[in-house]
């Protein structure tokens, strides 16, 4: 078990410096394989009429003079061990994991991104709650009731679900229920106004999640329920209500945790298209402004982090799908 | 005569497990295709699927026609309909705009009309969508093939770089590489370039998700006799895998096929949502979404009509595809 | 002589499917009584395994029709949850195999508890030695330290020795051993065979044993009957069914024995063709388009089971004394001479 | 292309048809809330203290270091807790125009033929924590500007005017006396030393790049979490990008008649969602949108529909032209006459109601300075009927250009700008009629002056005849308007906004005389005289003054706009 945790935390560390290197070489060589010169991109943090000199110093201060591999080794040196950083007259220190500073908006990407955390985090975690209760429950009634009215309007439901862009939904249901917008209040500050807040999202998101959930939940329920060991359950003569809970469930759904797991990570990277949706400051957003500002070290930040999200997702997932089934355990 | 109970070389074992498989088609004569056509002659929901999906495209190649018809172009201003202090249609009422000439209203700022824009904004989708679906199947078809037919290390390095792909937030880079799209490229230039970019990022990122079903297949198909056989007569790799699995894959990219079609046209939908689409003026019905956002609480059937359209061309495609899935793998049910 | 202990009559089983009403299960008929075994023989789709679970309750969308009286309890008319409760308690089923028939999440403890405790009112620790007992019954070695492993650790054997001592957790009177040695190999057969046969002596159980294979049964059971597309074909003791079979069928499948004492693949006798399709029976005898002596009675009227001899019952066109002759002269010289 | 506005209010008034001959008169009285009131008039005059003023902000500041910041409305708010040399005198209508001494004494004595500019400091001026302010400190806050690549937000006029050599900040070098560009003789004398005369000057130096700085709390970058004030309210706390408020500054100089300090705090609340803003507003929770841009359109169809919102609402000019170019260098606008098919082929109309029609877009234009402009005058080179294109009249031109049968071109323009598209979209209409074929072609916002509308290498190799553009002037007069986008010698490889590459000597020309030029009335006619030369050439397609609509809270007291910035003025505001 212990060699098999090692095993699977390096392969994630390789696969988030792949990830990182991937990213650096596409928000790095991709504009300038578009045309786009380093002097460009360093002339749109001048501010106005920049002079070739101070298109030069600005370089500097980014470091945009500098070979992609030096540039690449500073950002992994700040990740890892932190950088200092000169604001003019006074040089500061940033600690790890430290992205470096917003080109743009001058300020340490790594705080902006906790920032910003809370309100991606309250979305996904909200809405995860609901998603896992209604679609994980339909799924497994749409299974024991296998072809009755309830599972068949269940399932067109559930296929309505996944059809819908969540950016319609959501706007649909803003026009519906609240012309006047979602906008995010900190659950420290007042967690009334933290959920009526995001109530509206956590619905929209968690209806496109409950869907999939609930065709998932349905056909591993359907494929459990004609397992082998089922029947060898039944055959025991334990009542059906056990033969569901403990028998057939909990083998559906180990490997809907994993689905979840993996879902999960991916939200926690920016919840992108909900977040647009709803003028919710969280991590998808800021992805998106850091794209439309280029502004590498917010865009590399933020890319790191959602990578970071999905493999360490990954890396629990795996973790406890060792945990829940003895096969992987101890094979 | 020989006798019965002699072993000819055409007869089956009587091991009776291994010929259970083959029972039905031994019989009935009837080919796995001709089976799953009367199982989905029978699926009536996915069949409308199918029907819609039909007219969706005929409606899309006649959009020019169809159009002439009604409204006109998509791209006439008709802003005589439009009241420029509101930026919303003319007229009271949820269906404001709508009219004979305009039977889904117009838009509230421009007046152009709203149905021929969702016309052509099928176009888009449809093509978008299922030329990004081939790039995906073609990639996805011949790296799972591949991976599943060496196993060993080959398989190894194309799962893990899968698991890579998995792990990248492909949104955040899908829109990072179409907003860098240069106005002339590879011989391409204006929209054919940005539909011709978009469906290589939408097709390239999403290539893991059938390339991983594909091995799953193609491990179970290695183990199979015809491809022992084939291997045993001294078939090349090439040859064993392109001429004997490849056709017994078919039902599988099929099915899968037909259920990646909605995802990209969701996912195009997302990106021109996003802002990184097709140029204006020409319509996407993802753009059109985008257009509405400003609008939701005067003008809302602007933003109901492109996201119907979505709807029901990506629920007709999931239809059809649980349909066929149902059809061709009836053990999925 | 009183009622047997299992008491199976004109047992129909059918299935509504897309393509119309499947009969898997066609008028069969037998007994069973305590300390004696029946087997059950022939090909998938044959509905041998129907049968089994038509009388364990375990079909799901099925219709029975018939009867079926298991110490005189009539199982077609209890309600389900009075058949539940002698599910486990009174009969008790194996199943082929014994790896995908354990769930995988317990260990193999749990589920032999688990099956202990819905019948008897125990706190976990008594169940937890029953269970151990049950292990060590079996000859599983070291019972103690095993009872904490997962199926996927013990090997093949083992684990349908598990399987067979989960089965067994709550002495059932009536034991179906659904194939539990096809996916073993041939070693191991033998002694899970005997397991089957020693516990049998010790529980006095009624055992029904199911299998493809003749070779399996002959040793084992009192009675074989034999089964084709959902018929008897045949129904004989076990002395009788191997020194005259009566039913085409039958020699075909005793010549396709395979046997320890013989190279397998170059002597097996074998049946032309593919079994039918439940879907598509073919009409008159099932078996006509594989038999070499069918007639025009074959092909269009359903042979009658009718009892040849004491407790010997056959269902085929061909005139007894034919098929005698044609075993003595033509059948029985192959397969001896294979032996 | 961020900046301030102004107007000439009479003018205004004649244009607009409201409020005529009130702009002068009611400001001592006070209006009372009845629509475009705080247009002309200062609505709920009150000296009533306390209460807390709520601001909202939907997207991200860019600073609030006064030598790090670009947007009209923080030049506007950045005046709370700073005073610069100059500033506007707190007035509703033209008034609010006039330039008044706020730091200084007096407005700029000027010397040596116009190139030294004196300004003596008002004594007794503290900061919040005590410390006098001294004529050193404005000297370093002008100083840091010139650090680019530590503060690179600001304007760059006194980078480019003051004779300064090639100093580049007070960071690499701390010793302020190599910075040349001013001198200070004593504590209270700032002397600035330009290259050549600037009439402008007065107005350059009310920009907060002038508010003092004491050099021992600079801390470059990261000056913004606590600047020192010196106005009538101070920074308390200040979360990036989230919130910050502002409290009474004890040491404010209460003589000062350029403030106000009648509530306690100030509360600004960062990256609101604009529709939450409107409704908070509507609502009475919200004082006032800080940017002042307008309404979006749901809240807007809301107020303007119910007479008793409506009287809480300004629809005012926000000092913006929107405006389409032509490439004078790329074929075939080389030619003047291709250039008029354009003007005439123009609907405006259509350009108005794509942007967003006569309230949330604009009052059509004519003319490259706005109505809010010192130097505006009102004429129409181009003319068509109710200026919605006139076909005839671009055929001719057309023919006259040698292409009777239209052309083909671009349009370039930004792509996440809804309303610039569908404006891109409209001209692409009206010049179909025409038979002049253009694509749009849509690039980010983010380098549009940077890498594609501002770089002409760009403009010409990829045969870009036409491109968006829009502009607001950084100070309120022609000069601050106009030269950027015409004068020729402005014309560079990136970061261009001369986009049309207009270079014409007399234009030029025109500059130099108004900045030489003492004679406030005489910069004016002259201003005026550019605009037309410019129009003359047509390379300039007007279509927009811009406007907004902006609500305002009635419980809000001493509210009205301020032309300069196009907005509410902020350092009087109190709370009824």
């Amino acid at each position: 078990m212990a060699g098999f945790v090692i095993r699977r935390a390096l392969g994630a560390v390789l696969l988030l410096v792949v990830t990182s290197m991937v990213t650096f070489a596409i928000f790095f060589v991709v504009p300038r394989l578009a045309g786009q010169t380093v002097d460009q991109l360093a002339a749109q943090y001048v501010g106005k009429d920049p002079s070739q000199a101070e298109i030069e110093a600005t370089k500097v201060k980014l470091g945009l003079d500098q070979p992609i591999t030096v540039q690449y080794g500073r950002f992994v040196k700040g990740i890892v061990a932190g950088r200092e950083y000169s604001f003019g007259p006074s040089t500061e220190y940033c600690p790890p994991p430290c992205f470096g500073y917003s080109f743009k908006t001058q300020r340490p990407v790594w705080p902006d991104l906790v920032d910003r955390m809370e309100v991606t985090a309250s979305l996904a975690f909200g809405a995860s709650v609901l998603w896992l209760l209604a679609g994980v429950s339909i799924g497994v009634l749409s299974a024991l009731r296998k072809g009755s009215f309830f599972d068949r309007a269940a399932m067109i439901t559930a296929l309505a679900g996944v059809s819908l862009p969540i950016f319609f939904t959501g706007l649909l249901s803003l026009a519906l229920f609240l012309p006047t917008g979602v906008s995010y209040v900190s659950i420290t500050d007042d967690p009334l106004a933290w959920a009526k807040n995001l109530l509206l999202p956590w619905i929209t998101l968690a209806f496109l999640y409950a869907a999939l959930y609930a065709r998932l939940t349905r056909a591993g329920m359907l494929e459990t329920m004609g397992e082998d060991y089922i029947r060898t359950a039944r055959a025991k003569g334990l009542p059906e209500r056990i033969v569901v809970t403990r028998h057939a469930l909990r083998a559906t759904l180990t490997p809907i945790l994993t689905v979840f797991g993996l879902d999960i990570g991916l939200l926690l990277g920016g919840a992108v298209l909900t977040e647009s949706t709803f003028s919710l400051p969280g991590i998808g957003r800021y992805a998106i402004d850091a794209i439309n500002n280029n502004d590498l070290p917010q865009v590399l930040g933020v890319t790191m982090l959602a990578a970071f999200f999905i493999v360490v997702a990954n890396l629990i997932v795996d973790l406890l799908y060792a945990v829940a089934d003895p096969r992987v355990r101890l094979s | 005569m020989t006798s019965p109970l002699d072993v000819p070389e055409t007869a089956t074992q009587a091991q009776p497990e291994a010929v259970l498989a083959g029972a039905g088609r031994a019989i009935e004569g009837r080919s796995l295709g001709q089976i799953a056509w009367l199982r989905l002659r029978r699926d009536r929901v996915a069949l409308a699927g199918g029907v819609v999906i039909v007219v969706l495209i005929l409606a899309a190649i006649a959009a020019p026609l169809l159009t002439r018809i009604t409204g006109g172009s998509p791209t006439d201003f008709h802003q005589d309909l439009v009241d420029p202090t509101f930026s919303k249609p003319k007229g009271e009422g949820t269906f404001a705009g709508f009219s004979w000439e305009h039977p889904l209203g117009v838009e509230p700022r421009s007046g152009r009309d709203v149905f021929s824009r969702i016309l052509y904004g099928a176009q888009i989708s449809l093509l978008i969508g299922f030329l990004a679906t081939l790039v995906s199947v073609a990639i996805g078809t011949l790296m799972g093939i591949v991976a599943g037919y060496f196993g060993g290390w080959v398989d190894t390095l194309i799962s893990r770089l899968m698991d890579a792909f998995l792990a990248f937030p492909l949104l955040l880079f899908a829109l990072a590489l179409a907003g860098v799209i240069p106005d002339r490229a590879f011989g391409l230039s204006g929209n054919t370039l940005r539909i011709a970019v978009l469906v290589f990022i939408i097709g390239f990122f999403n290539w893991p998700y059938i390339g991983r079903i594909i091995r799953g297949q193609t491990l179970s198909l290695r183990e199979r006799e015809f491809v022992d056989a084939a291997r045993s007569l001294g078939a090349r790799g090439r040859w064993v895998m392109f001429k004997e699995m490849l056709p017994n894959l078919a039902a599988p990219i099929l099915v899968y096929s037909t259920l990646m079609i909605p995802a990209n046209i969701l996912f195009e939908a997302a990106l021109s949502f996003l802002g990184v689409g097709i140029r204006p003026p020409t319509p996407s019905w993802g753009k059109m979404l985008a257009d509405a956002v400003p609008f939701y609480s005067v003008a809302p059937m602007y933003l109901v009509v492109p996201g119907l359209a979505i709807f029901v061309t990506v629920m007709a495609f999931n239809l059809l595809g649980d349909g066929l899935r149902d059809a061709l793998d009836p053990r999925a049910r | 002589m009183t009622a047997p202990f299992l008491q199976v009559k004109d047992l129909q089983v059918s299935f509504p499917t897309d393509d119309g009403l499947v009969r898997s299960v066609n008028d069969v008929s037998f007994g069973v009584a305590r300390g004696e075994t029946l087997g059950i023989v022939g090909e998938s789709g044959s509905g041998k395994s129907v049968t089994s679970l038509a009388i364990m309750g375990l079909l799901k969308g099925a219709k029975r029709s018939g009867e079926i009286w298991l110490d005189g309890i009539s199982l077609l008319d209890a309600s389900s949850e009075e058949v539940r409760k002698l599910r486990g308690r009174k009969m008790a089923m194996i199943f082929q195999d014994p790896l995908s028939a354990m769930h995988p999440f317990y260990s193999v403890g749990q589920q032999i508890i688990e099956a202990y405790r819905i019948h008897h009112r125990v706190t976990k620790a008594v169940a937890r030695k029953h269970a151990i007992d049950m292990l060590n019954r079996v000859g599983i070695p070291r019972p103690d330290k095993r009872v904490d492993d997962y199926p996927h650790q013990f090997s093949g054997g083992m684990r349908q020795r598990a399987m067979i001592a989960m089965a067994l957790s709550c002495d059932p009177e009536l034991l179906i051993a659904d194939e539990p040695t096809t996916a073993l190999d041939v070693t191991v057969q033998a002694q899970i065979l005997d397991l089957i046969r020693d516990l049998q002596r010790d529980f006095n159980t009624a055992v029904i044993l199911i299998t493809h294979d003749l070779g399996v049964v002959s040793e084992l059971s009192d009675n074989i009957l034999v089964m084709y597309a959902g018929r008897a074909a045949e129904y004989a003791s076990a002395e009788d069914l191997f020194t005259a079979p009566e039913h085409p069928y039958t020699w075909g499948l005793l010549g396709s024995m395979p046997r320890l004492d013989a190279e397998p693949t170059d002597r097996l006798l074998q049946i032309k063709g593919t079994p039918p399709s439940m879907i598509n029976v073919p009409a008159g005898c099932a078996f006509h388009p594989r038999c070499p002596y069918a007639d025009l009675a074959s092909r269009t009227l359903v042979p009658p089971l009718t009892e040849v001899a004491p407790g010997h019952r056959v269902a085929c066109h061909i005139p007894v004394e034919e098929r005698r002759r044609i075993w003595q002269h033509d059948i029985r010289p192959a397969v001896e001479g294979g032996r | 292309m961020m900046m301030k506005k102004t107007g000439l209010a009479a003018v205004v008034a004649l244009a607009l048809g409201v409020t005529a001959c009130s702009s002068g008169d009611d400001k001592d009285n006070g209006g009372t809330a009845e629509f475009n009131a705080a247009d002309a008039s200062i609505v709920n005059q009150s000296a009533k203290t306390g209460g807390t003023l709520n601001l909202a902000l939907s997207d991200d500041w860019d600073s609030i270091d006064p030598g790090n910041t670009y947007y009209a409305f923080s030049w506007n708010f950045a005046r709370l807790y700073g005073r610069a040399l100059t500033t506007f005198k707190p007035a509703a209508g033209k008034d609010g125009l006039t330039l008044v001494p706020d730091l200084a004494q007096n407005l700029g004595e000027v010397s040596d033929g116009g190139r030294t500019v004196t300004y003596k400091l008002k004594p007794g001026i503290k900061y919040e924590d005590g410390t006098p302010v001294t004529a050193k400190d404005v000297k370093y806050a002008v100083a840091r500007t010139y650090a680019r690549d530590v503060l690179p937000n600001g304007p760059t006029y006194f980078v480019d005017l003051l004779d300064a050599g090639t100093y580049t900040g007070p960071y690499k070098n701390t010793d302020i006396n190599a910075f040349t560009g001013i001198q200070t003789p004593d504590d209270t004398t700032v002397v600035f030393k330009l290259k050549q005369p600037f009439g402008d000057f007065d107005f350059l130096v009310s920009s907060p790049q002038t508010i003092p700085v004491p050099q021992a709390k600079d801390t470059g970058a990261k000056y913004q979490e606590h600047p020192m004030s010196t106005g009538s309210y101070k920074v308390d706390t200040y979360e990036p990008g989230k919130q910050f408020v502002l409290s009474k500054n004890p040491n404010w100089d209460s003589s000062d008649p350029n403030r106000k300090q009648l509530v306690d705090k100030i509360d600004v609340k960062l990256k609101v969602n604009a529709e939450d803003i409107d409704n908070r507003l509507l609502a009475g929770s919200l004082d006032a949108d800080i940017a002042g841009s307008g309404m979006q359109a749901a809240a807007r169809s809301r107020v303007l529909s119910d007479p008793n919102l409506k009287k809480n609402s300004d629809n005012t000019f926000t000092g913006r032209l929107w405006f389409f170019v032509m490439d004078e260098k790329v074929a075939p606008f080389d030619n003047i006459e291709c250039r008029k098919a354009v003007q005439y082929a123009t609907d405006k109309v259509a350009l108005q109601t794509a942007y967003g029609g006569p309230i949330a877009g604009g009052d059509v234009a004519t003319t490259m300075l706005p109505p809010t402009i010192v130097g505006y005058q009102k004429f129409d080179l181009y003319a068509t009927p109710e200026s919605k294109g006139d076909v005839a009249k671009a055929k001719d031109a057309l023919t006259r250009c040698g292409r009777p049968d239209g052309f083909e071109t671009k349009i370039l323009l930004r792509a996440d700008r809804p309303n610039e598209v569908a404006a891109g979209e409209a001209l692409q209409q009206a010049l179909g009629k025409v038979n002049i074929k253009a694509e749009i072609r849509s690039v980010p916002a983010g380098q549009y002056f940077t890498r594609f509308a501002g770089a002409p290498e760009y403009m010409k190799g990829n045969q870009i005849g036409i491109a968006f553009h829009g502009w607001q002037a950084d100070w309120p007069t022609g000069y601050g308007f106009l030269q950027q986008l015409v004068d020729g010698r402005t014309i560079k490889a990136q970061g261009n906004t001369n986009v049309q590459e207009m270079n014409v000597p007399e234009i030029n020309a025109m500059f130099d005389k108004a900045a030489a030029s003492t004679d406030a009335k005489e910069r004016e006619t002259i201003y005026g005289q550019i605009d037309k030369a410019a129009m003359e050439h047509a390379s300039v397609v007007p279509f927009l003054y811009g406007k907004g609509l902006l609500y305002r809270n009635p419980a809000m007291t001493n509210v009205f706009i301020s032309y300069p910035f196009g907005m509410y003025d902020y350092v009087g505001l109190g709370k009824g």
